[in-house]
């Protein structure tokens, strides 16, 4: 019986910390609401200093080994961490204006995080699913929270019924694993026990797996299981579009990896087969559809879709490799949405929001700092060198080559260069034409601009030294 | 000075002046801009004098490399020089020439703006036309040979106001474009099959090659080489086809006329094939089809001649048929007789270009002989100069071009003794030529400077709409300046004793020793008989030629006497003079057919192929495609929850059918 | 000295950033981009002067791991192919930013970073010994070209922009797969000089070139990935038309020559009969299309394509298994000339453009009785492009066409052709605009070039005329450099 | 003798019916709530076979927190079923369709 709790200290010191905001909130006036949003960057401070003070090299098993610590956990949660200070950086402007500073907000956020982290740190599918959960239900709340607003309540609804419908098949997934395996729930346990049987003819294992790729690729997003997506970026508010978009994806990529690798690895003949089925229809239908967008979230969220794909190819690859490159992609990935949403969220101050696409006509002449960071986003997320996003689809690309998919790479080439057209579209937008509504916003404070330049600045950096990243995410994988 | 540093001399001095006043002129002003440039060429003048006869009597010749253009490989084109007898002839001729047209050019430009270019210009004439004999291989040959075009071009459209100046100017160009299509093409196969561009090696190479066929076919390389290299030929020398630029030409001033198609750049293409005699003597077919085309032009471009009215195109009609003559003297084989009438012809051509200039000039620009007549009396020097000039051209004894003209005539009967393909069109066209030679110069002559002063009602009805206004309706012409008049003078010297003196140096051969290579029967026919002027002048009163030019004098007499002769004689042939009135329809040929339909093609492959197929079609065609599977696929997000429950589920049934067909086969 | 390479590509780029916060300080944004590129421009002279002619191979090589993961290295060295573009590139680049000088009244800090960084990234291509490093310099450049068009551009420019990219793009992401496939199967390794002794199967080979062949076709461009150009360069500015008819176009001629000919021999061999069909396609059908545009920059654009195509017609003279070396060299002085004459010829048309603010050939006519010295240097540069000896339009023709006739008279023949549609459609033009009556009051109120122009147009007219007169200069660089490349393209893989 | 298999085919029928009621169903969104929790207890039952028949004790714990998540679950639906309701004035699924394309 292991009953070490050290390696979770820092869940039990975040769940600590959402109660305190709970409280705090109950008592302080209306006026003074921004205090929250001091408690939610210190609660994640402290979060990530108590993370670096357990971790130690070799991996730490917890509560009866179903709670792991190891370096995929310890790089991922850090990487949270990070995302999601710079997130409360750029959205608690936002949510002041768009009256969503409640203390509710941040304390919902914060489960948020608690989610993913318990998920990034799950060895056992008890435990996965419980996180899983206590992401989505926080989700769905931070969805609806914007709740005078007809499109966030109906986003919301159909995100919950989706969701449950999603994480349902996942459940009756993991059942039939649970029978399959004679009745493991440990990740560990699943893999030693598909050693013995011979996996291929295991029909009822094969059949469970079906269904945890279904509630998997759900949280991912891939093509069919992608609908949530475009409804509920385009309806929740640009605060919550900015949570869901970025660090929400850090967690079902490792949940998936956790998954997949860690737990069902000797049936990746099925399953890789199956992400690039879902792959190639999700770069399609991402690419493709994007295009015809007009409101500027929407779009982001096919662009999210037609993304995954590329996450999906990569984890398909079933190697070091592979992996390495779909973690290399997924934190690249974030920081360049996370500049996105950001420089989006911050444009929309007062009763101004930012949606359409035509609200950024000549940007370029009224803001060219934002203009420019947007610019920088848009190029990376197209892939176009010196950007980061390059080195994350090359990486990916390396990576189908080296284990033979080249027809596979074209057609994700292909598939980007279509997917280039929307987001020259908005650099056009931006710089080609003439700005016809003339938005003169009180600035943002200079700490979040500042950040959200870095934040640019790195995608650019990155471009130019991704290596040290390339690294990390290497040793992720190998531990 | 001897050596490389003369030659240098000869080349740069007119290059130099050139640049010099191309640049500052218009500061300079019009005195020190002549001045320069006419120094210029007056020490090139005078150097080549020194080179011919350093090279005449003391038989020193030179060829060597001045820098490396370019290094391929192993191997090299260098920038030569080549001195050697042919070369020092055209120096002098070209120098002298140039010389003339440049004191000349003082006077007839006096009034015109821009001066100082048309100095600049003809100074790089000069040059370009001196690279061009001086050159000892193909690639610097054509290197001149561009440069006396482009020059051209420039002249042509001096008057680039002037919308007939600049479409002849492009037409010329382009004209000439096409003969170096060829020659470009020829220097390609001399060079793929000879391995160097330079002419000692090429006629050193090349006479081992009369067995080799080009690829793929049984043409034999030589003759496809010589047939190319002539279309060059052709192009420059205004021979048929590709002489229809030559007439239009006259939109320049006439100077130029004089010394650019007249004298020098036209015989370019002569003095090209003269100087491959080597390689031209090796394929009688390409010697055939020289004859051919020269025949045509001396013949049948001469009779257009006859119904010019306008001054300068009877002139240049004139030099096409004389330019026939040459080629015809070139196709016989008898390269250094060619060489002679080009000699010849140079001067006495460039003379009567130069006295039609004056004319020109004392008419205040009027070029229409129907409006002028009787100037005999205004201007003697001018009427005396073009007669002697008229003389020679119609080749009555003794003046210059009887000579020339009697020994190509001699030179084409001897090619058809010798079976020569194209001999007897050859003879033919010669003697026909000399009557209508004569008919048009005099017709010239009688309308000009004879006859009722047509040009006094003329200024009456210009002065109605204000042209002319510096002088005031009747006073008479007057004679042209000196500076116009010491050229007209100084050119018909030659004209009348340079036959004297040429013929025996260049029949015999001697003058062009190792440098022109006559075709073996005419060298023999030159060895056998010893030719003088004075038995020449003899012998030729036996012979037709002379009476047939009497004849062409006489004609052109009656019918400028006759009123209304020529109109009625018009009338008998009509068709006749229609086809000629439409110059064989040669011109629509090219403007009507040629230019449009080429321009028909472009249209449609921009518009079809660029535009429709691959833009339209292939582009722009895709990004359609791609957006309306966008507008499609779009339609699936319906927005209603159950669909999407729906896709989920389809998603999970496709997985499972995948997976099941994937385990149980 | 032994960074002399990472200086000259580095120094427009850093220039090209600090420019861009010069910001709204016009006068001083000129003033830092025109010190980059003098700067850029003397640098790449040194390396053009000390740059030894008489080794093969690179030379000025560095090489720093960058992406140790992947193999990846910073490398860079010249031989005698790329070193004269470097050159080339810089000093047009040092020329458009001296002539925006007066005429780019907008956003003049982006302009000029736009163009600093675009050289910076173009002699990156040229120098970069690493597949990786040069297909990153070789996409960068799309994005300050994208703006370049599209911001400063005229009434059509979206469209042109965005089908500029979108052309470039395909092509290159192609050659990125077959860079990968290629690192995989040359033992991991991204050096460019490692591919040209990999083994390769025929059919690998046909794949790889078609690869490569999209990208570098669409830059050059043949005939029938062409039509970017003729909407991209009417729309783009002056200086945008100078660089990318002068440069850019280049990548793709160099591309053959360092990636297409030395890694698939074989393939090129086999293809080499429908390179040259397109080749030749690209010079008549192209120059008679040219022909009868109405459109000056239109024109000029179209004939860029045919004179191009003498570079890939000079790529492929295959005689057995053998390169033809004259038509090579040819291809490669072709090049070169083209950068100068082109981007005269569209300096020529902005200057008309600035007075008039018109590309129709039809509102101009009798320029030469106003402008009489920029009609001069235009004659000049209109001769250049309708190939007269004497500049240096007339020495990559010329060569590439004694190499055809070497190959086969017909091709010879078919290139000539431009001897006479060059000379019509560039002298067309040429009569029409700066030749007879003065037709419209525009035209009348036209001035001189002032002394930005002049500059521009004197070194563009200096350029030409020496290297048409003493093209040795150039050649005696690239002899080696050429050699090594058909001495590549002559070994079987196979 | 009923084997684990029949169990299994039950739940699989359940979790079919509650998945139909999800996607076949156009009226009520309450009625979609409800197939939610009928697929949740679906899924319970399946565990609950596999635990009882592989004698294992972790599938019936499983089961405690399926069906508190569950509950959580539709509290959390209810309350945006009636923030839905305030805007929409109605729980039909069809008018749920301001979000589209």
């Amino acid at each position: 019986m292991n009953m070490n709790i050290i390696p979770a200290l820092p869940e039990i010191l975040m769940a600590a910390m959402i109660v305190l905001i709970l409280l705090v909130d109950a008592f302080v006036g209306e006026d003074k609401k921004s205090i929250n949003t001091g408690i939610t960057l210190i609660a994640l401070i402290s979060v990530y200093i108590v993370q670096v003070l357990v971790y130690n090299p070799h991996t730490q098993l917890a509560f009866n080994n179903m709670f792991i610590l190891d370096s995929l956990a310890q790089g991922m949660k850090l990487v949270t961490y990070i995302v999601s200070f710079i997130v409360v950086l750029y959205i608690k402007q936002y949510i002041t204006d768009k009256k969503l500073q409640k203390g509710e907000f941040y304390a919902i956020f914060l489960f948020v995080i608690l989610g993913i982290m318990v998920m990034i740190s799950a060895d056992n599918m008890l435990i996965l699913y419980v996180g899983l959960e206590l992401l989505s239900l926080a989700l769905y709340a931070l969805v609806a929270l914007n709740r005078d607003n007809i499109k966030s309540t109906e986003a919301a609804m159909k995100f919950f019924i989706l969701g449950a419908l999603g994480s349902g098949l996942l459940l009756f997934g993991i059942s039939f694993i649970y029978g399959a395996t004679g009745g493991q729930l440990q990740l560990e346990e699943v893999i030693k026990y598909t050693y013995q049987s011979d996996v291929p003819n295991n029909a009822l294992l094969v059949f469970g797996l079906v269904f945890v790729v279904a509630g998997l690729v759900f949280k991912l997003g891939l093509v069919p299981f992608h609908m949530w997506i475009p409804d509920v970026y385009e309806g929740s508010s640009l605060a919550t579009t900015t949570i869901i978009g970025t660090v929400t994806k850090i967690a079902g990529v490792v949940f998936v990896i956790r998954f997949l690798i860690n737990g069902l690895v000797l049936l990746s003949p099925q399953w890789s087969l199956m992400l690039a089925l879902l792959g190639v229809l999700s770069l399609f239908i991402g690419n493709i559809v994007a295009i015809a967008q007009t409101n500027i979230k929407r779009m982001l969220g096919y662009s999210t879709i037609a993304h995954m794909g590329f996450v999906a190819f990569g984890l398909m690859t079933v190697s070091v490799d592979g992996i390495s490159s779909t973690l290399f992609y997924t934190i690249i990935y974030v920081l360049t949405s996370l500049a996105g949403f950001g420089a989006l969220t911050m444009l929309s101050r007062g009763s101004y929001e930012c949606e359409s696409i035509d609200d950024l006509k000549g940007l370029s002449k009224t803001h060219p700092i934002y203009a420019g960071i947007i610019l920088l986003v848009m190029f990376s997320l197209a892939g176009i060198p010196p950007l980061a996003g390059f080195y994350a689809k090359f990486k990916i690309l390396e990576a189908l080559i080296a284990v033979g998919y080249i027809k596979l790479a074209t057609y994700t080439v292909i598939m980007s260069f279509i997917g280039a057209f929307y987001y020259l579209r908005i650099v056009k937008v931006m710089y080609f034409d003439e700005n016809t509504i003339d938005l003169r916003l009180a600035d943002v404070n200079i700490v979040s601009r500042s950040v959200l330049m870095l934040n640019a600045l790195t995608l650019l950096v990155l471009g130019i030294v991704p290596s040290g990243v390339m690294a990390f995410c290497l040793k992720l994988i190998s531990g | 000075m001897v050596g490389t540093s003369l030659y240098l001399t000869i080349i740069l001095a007119p290059l130099i002046a050139s640049v010099i006043v191309g640049i500052f002129g218009v500061k300079l002003g019009k005195k020190p801009s002549h001045t320069l440039t006419i120094l210029g060429v007056l020490i090139s003048t005078v150097c080549s004098y020194i080179v011919l006869y350093q090279v005449q009597l003391e038989h020193i010749t030179y060829n060597g490399p001045l820098y490396t253009w370019l290094t391929v490989g192993s191997q090299t084109f260098s920038v030569g020089i080549l001195i050697d007898t042919l070369t020092s002839i055209m120096l002098v001729v070209v120098t002298s020439v140039s010389l003339m047209v440049h004191i000349y050019t003082i006077g007839y430009m006096a009034e015109e703006d821009g001066y100082e270019r048309f100095f600049s210009y003809i100074s790089l004439f000069t040059f370009m036309m001196i690279i061009l004999v001086m050159s000892n291989n193909f690639m610097q040959l054509f290197f001149g040979w561009e440069g006396v075009g482009l020059v051209s071009y420039l002249l042509i459209g001096f008057y680039y106001k002037r919308e007939s100046a600049i479409f002849a100017n492009l037409k010329a160009f382009l004209i000439n474009r096409i003969g170096d299509l060829g020659f470009l093409l020829g220097i390609g196969l001399v060079f793929a099959y000879c391995g160097s561009l330079n002419y000692v090696d090429v006629f050193a190479k090349v006479s081992s090659l009369t067995q080799v066929m080009l690829p793929c076919t049984d043409w034999n390389i030589i003759t496809v080489m010589c047939i190319l290299l002539f279309i060059g030929a052709m192009g420059k020398s205004a021979q048929f086809p590709l002489h229809v630029w030559l007439p239009d030409s006259m939109e320049g001033p006439t100077p130029i006329s004089a010394l650019i198609h007249a004298a020098t750049m036209v015989t370019a293409g002569i003095f090209m094939v003269a100087r491959l005699s080597p390689m031209f003597n090796l394929s009688e077919t390409a010697l055939s089809v020289i004859i051919y085309a020269g025949g045509i032009n001396c013949f049948f471009l001469g009779i257009l001649g006859i119904i010019q009215t306008d001054i300068k195109r009877v002139v240049a009609y004139s030099t096409l048929s004389q330019l026939g003559y040459m080629a015809v003297a070139l196709g016989c084989g008898s390269y250094s007789v060619a060489i002679f009438h080009l000699m010849t012809h140079a001067f006495f051509k460039g003379l009567l270009f130069l006295a039609a200039g004056s004319v020109i000039l004392a008419m205040h620009h009027e070029q229409d002989m129907r409006k002028m007549g009787g100037l005999a009396k205004y201007m003697p020097i001018t009427y005396i100069t073009m007669l002697l000039g008229s003389l020679a051209l119609a080749g009555i004894p003794p003046f210059a071009g009887f000579f020339s003209k009697d020994m190509i005539i001699t030179s084409a009967v001897v090619a058809y003794q010798h079976g020569l393909p194209g001999g007897a069109f050859a003879v033919f066209t010669v003697y026909a030529s000399v009557f209508v030679t004569a008919l048009y110069s005099f017709r010239l002559i009688f309308m000009t400077f004879h006859g009722k002063e047509r040009f006094r009602d003329i200024h009456d009805d210009h002065s109605h709409h204000g042209h002319d206004e510096h002088h005031g309706g009747h006073t008479n012409p007057k004679e042209s300046p000196f500076v116009v008049t010491l050229p007209l003078i100084l050119m018909a010297i030659p004209s009348v004793i340079i036959g004297w003196l040429g013929l025996k140096l260049f029949v015999g051969g001697a003058i062009l020793d190792g440098s022109v290579f006559n075709i073996s029967w005419i060298t023999q026919r030159f060895a056998e008989e010893t030719i003088t002027p004075i038995n020449m002048i003899i012998d030729s009163f036996k012979e037709p030629p002379v009476y047939l030019a009497l004849a062409g004098i006489i004609v052109a007499f009656v019918f400028h006497k006759v009123d209304g002769l020529s109109q009625k004689f018009v009338n008998i042939i009509k068709p006749v003079y229609n086809l000629l009135d439409k110059k064989y329809y040669m011109d629509d040929l090219y403007i009507k057919l040629f230019a449009p339909f080429g321009r028909g093609i472009g249209k449609f492959l921009w518009t079809i192929g660029d535009m429709v197929i691959i833009d339209g079609l292939i582009v722009n065609g895709s990004a359609k495609v791609v957006e309306w599977y966008s507008r499609v696929f779009r339609k699936l997000q319906s927005g209603y929850v159950n669909s999407y429950a729906t896709f989920m589920v389809l998603g999970v049934i496709i997985l499972l059918t995948f997976c099941t067909s994937l385990i149980f086969s | 000295m032994h960074y002399l390479l990472s200086l000259t590509v580095w120094t427009p780029i850093i220039a090209g950033v600090v420019v861009l916060f010069a910001g709204k300080n016009d006068s001083l944004a000129r003033l830092i981009s025109l010190i980059g590129a003098l700067i850029a421009t003397v640098l790449s002279l040194i390396v053009f002067i000390i740059f030894d002619a008489s080794i093969s191979g690179l030379q000025f090589v560095e090489n720093i791991p960058w992406i140790t993961s992947l193999h990846i290295n910073y490398a860079v060295g010249v031989d005698g192919i790329s070193m004269p573009f470097v050159f080339l590139n810089n000093f047009i680049t040092l020329l458009v930013i001296i002539a925006g000088f007066k005429v780019i009244k907008f956003k003049v800090a982006l302009y000029n970073s736009m163009f600093l960084l675009m050289t910076g990234f173009i002699s990156g291509a040229f120098c970069a010994t690493d597949a990786i490093l040069f297909y990153v310099f070789f996409e960068a450049m799309l994005i300050p070209m994208y703006l370049i068009i599209g911001v400063w551009g005229s009434s059509n420019r979206v469209y042109a922009a965005i089908k500029f990219f979108l052309y470039t793009l395909l092509g290159s992401l192609l050659m990125l797969i077959a860079l990968i496939y290629l690192y995989n199967v040359s033992g991991k390794t991204f050096n460019i000089f490692a591919y040209y002794h990999t083994q390769l199967a025929m059919v690998p080979q046909i794949l790889i070139f078609i690869a490569f062949f999209f990208s570098f076709a669409v830059k050059v461009p043949m005939w029938p990935v062409h039509t970017w150009l003729p909407d991209a360069h009417p729309e783009a500015p002056t200086g945008g038309s100078m660089v990318l008819a002068a440069i850019t176009l280049k990548i793709g001629g160099y591309g053959f020559f360092r990636f297409i000919l030395p890694i698939v021999p074989d393939a090129s061999r086999t293809l080499s009969g429908l390179m040259i069909t397109l080749s030749l396609i690209a010079i008549v059908y192209i120059g008679l299309v040219a022909i009868v545009q109405k459109d000056m920059k239109k024109l000029v654009a179209y004939s860029s394509i045919s004179h191009m195509g003498f570079v890939t017609l000079g790529c492929f003279m295959f005689v057995g298994n053998s390169l033809n070396t004259w038509a090579m060299q040819g291809a490669v002085v072709q090049m070169i000339s083209h950068g100068f004459v082109s981007a005269a010829m569209f300096m020529c048309i902005g200057v008309m453009y600035d007075r008039v603010h018109s590309r129709n050939v039809a509102d101009y006519g009798g320029v030469a009785s106003k402008m009489p010295i920029f009609a001069t240097f235009y004659m000049l540069f209109a001769m250049a492009n309708s190939g007269l000896p004497g500049t240096s339009g007339f020495v990559g023709e010329f060569m590439v066409i004694l190499g055809a006739v070497q190959v086969n008279l017909m091709y010879a023949f078919l290139a000539g052709l431009t001897l006479i549609l060059g000379a019509g459609y560039t002298l067309w033009m040429y009569k029409r605009t700066i030749f007879g009556e003065i037709n419209n009051k525009h035209v009348d109120e036209m001035s001189d070039v002032n002394s930005h122009e002049f500059i521009v147009l004197f070194l563009l007219a200096v350029s030409v005329l020496v290297m048409g007169i003493y093209p040795e200069l150039f050649i005696a660089k690239m002899q080696l450099g050429v050699k090594d490349v058909i001495a590549l393209a002559m070994q079987s893989k196979l | 003798m009923i084997g684990m298999t029949h169990f299994l085919i039950l739940s699989a029928i359940l979790f079919a019916i509650a998945v139909m009621g999800i996607f076949l169903n156009r009226k009520n969104i309450i009625v979609v709530l409800m197939s939610i929790e009928l697929m949740l207890l679906a899924v319970n039952f399946n565990f609950i076979t596999f635990s009882s028949f592989l004698h294992n004790i972790a599938g019936q714990i499983f089961v405690f927190f399926t069906l508190t998540v569950a509950a959580a679950e539709s509290a959390i639906g209810l309350a945006i079923l009636i923030i839905l309701f305030r805007n929409l004035r109605s729980i039909n699924v069809q008018d749920m369709d301001k979000l589209q394309g």
